[in-house]
């Protein structure tokens, strides 16, 4: 029983890797497992999250189930 | 008519221009945009990342958009991922339409929201190491105009 | 920096794309413009003529003007004259920049006003015989944009 | 000593050859000499005028010297 979350770009740095396993459950609780300043990154305002390959909205509410993958957006590079 | 994808290995820009004109010979006109990686400025090589889930169907849903909004016989992006040196091809859209001002501006829109709204994170190796590059405040003008 | 060619035989735009892409590594991004002789509307052949002591020169000075315009690193504009058959390539526009934008507007520019002002004569062979090719008010609206 | 006439594009068709060879002499004395119905098309409003490939500005006062180029251009094709 375990979700996966994916850090894409300056993320990865932060989390010292591009996923991680986590157990499953809601998200709020997934993230106090964390490293506190990666959480803090993780949930920054302008980081998207797409839950199985689906934009999220927000945040708020979100379990995590078995197999689940949470990706965590940083905004894009651009140029 | 819609050519879109995503490579994680080198291409041949201009053969992958030849072809598409090829392709449209009702087309009186192609334009094509070609991104490469700069040579000069200290990069060692550049890396693009994406998000398989989201990145190419975002770059279909893109295509869709400006085959939607101009009246165009064929619509071309390829874009690389993973690790390039200087010359390589990033990016390559090419628009082919009966009219030019169409082609012009279906590139010219692909682009901006190619380079601002796609899911691809960049970063950069100089003698410094690896640095991941931010948005620009450019790309998200260059998106205002539409 | 600046290659304009008005060429009497047939050329190979995705060779001279190819080339002009390698001439300017520093430049970020290149926009090109490829016009064509169209295939499927009954025309059988297209003919150029051009006044030789006001063509070239003229030219030169439309990509003298784009350069002074926009930062470019480079600009190329080859353009056909003589006789044409659907598939043949008519004229080649490119402009090589560190930025995306510069480019796109200097390749839309100098299409703008090499279609409209510069001295060319074109006809077209249908099975009715030739026709000459009288101007486009859609020309004279693209040029009023800049 | 004679001049040429030029002819592009329509022009040329209407001249039936795409160069005429004329005496020397003012414009308008070269111009009474062909067909009138060419005349009236050379001096047509949208016809742009060069003399040894400078554009004039207006075709009055013209007088062609012997190997003078005198170009009559037609509007340009466009598209």
């Amino acid at each position: 029983m375990a979700a996966r979350l994916i850090f894409l770009g300056r993320l990865e740095d932060a989390a010292g890797a591009s996923e991680r396993e986590v157990a499953c459950g809601p998200l709020a609780e997934i993230l106090a497992t964390l490293d506190p300043a990666l959480a803090v990154q993780l949930l920054g305002e302008r980081v998207r999250l797409a839950l199985n390959g689906v934009l999220l909205a927000e945040a708020g509410g979100v379990v995590l189930a078995d197999d689940d993958e949470l990706a965590f957006l940083p905004p894009v590079s651009g140029g | 008519m819609r050519d879109v994808r995503l490579l994680d290995l080198g291409f041949d820009p201009s053969l992958e221009l030849e072809r598409f004109t090829a392709g449209h010979p009702q087309a009186g006109g192609v334009v094509s945009f070609l991104g490469q990686v700069r040579q000069g400025e200290g990069v060692e090589a550049l890396e693009l990342r994406h998000y398989a889930p989201l990145t190419l169907p975002g770059m279909r849903a893109l295509a869709d958009a400006v085959l939607a909004r101009w009246a165009l016989d064929g619509l071309l992006i390829v874009h690389r991922i993973g690790v390039m040196v200087p010359r390589d091809p990033i990016v390559l859209v090419a628009a082919a339409a009966r009219h030019r001002r169409d082609a012009f501006a279906a590139a010219d829109f692909a682009m901006d929201h190619l380079k601002s709204e796609s899911w691809f994170w960049k970063r950069e190796k100089t003698s410094d190491g690896w640095r991941w590059i931010e948005p620009r405040d450019e790309d998200r003008r260059d998106l205002a105009r539409w």
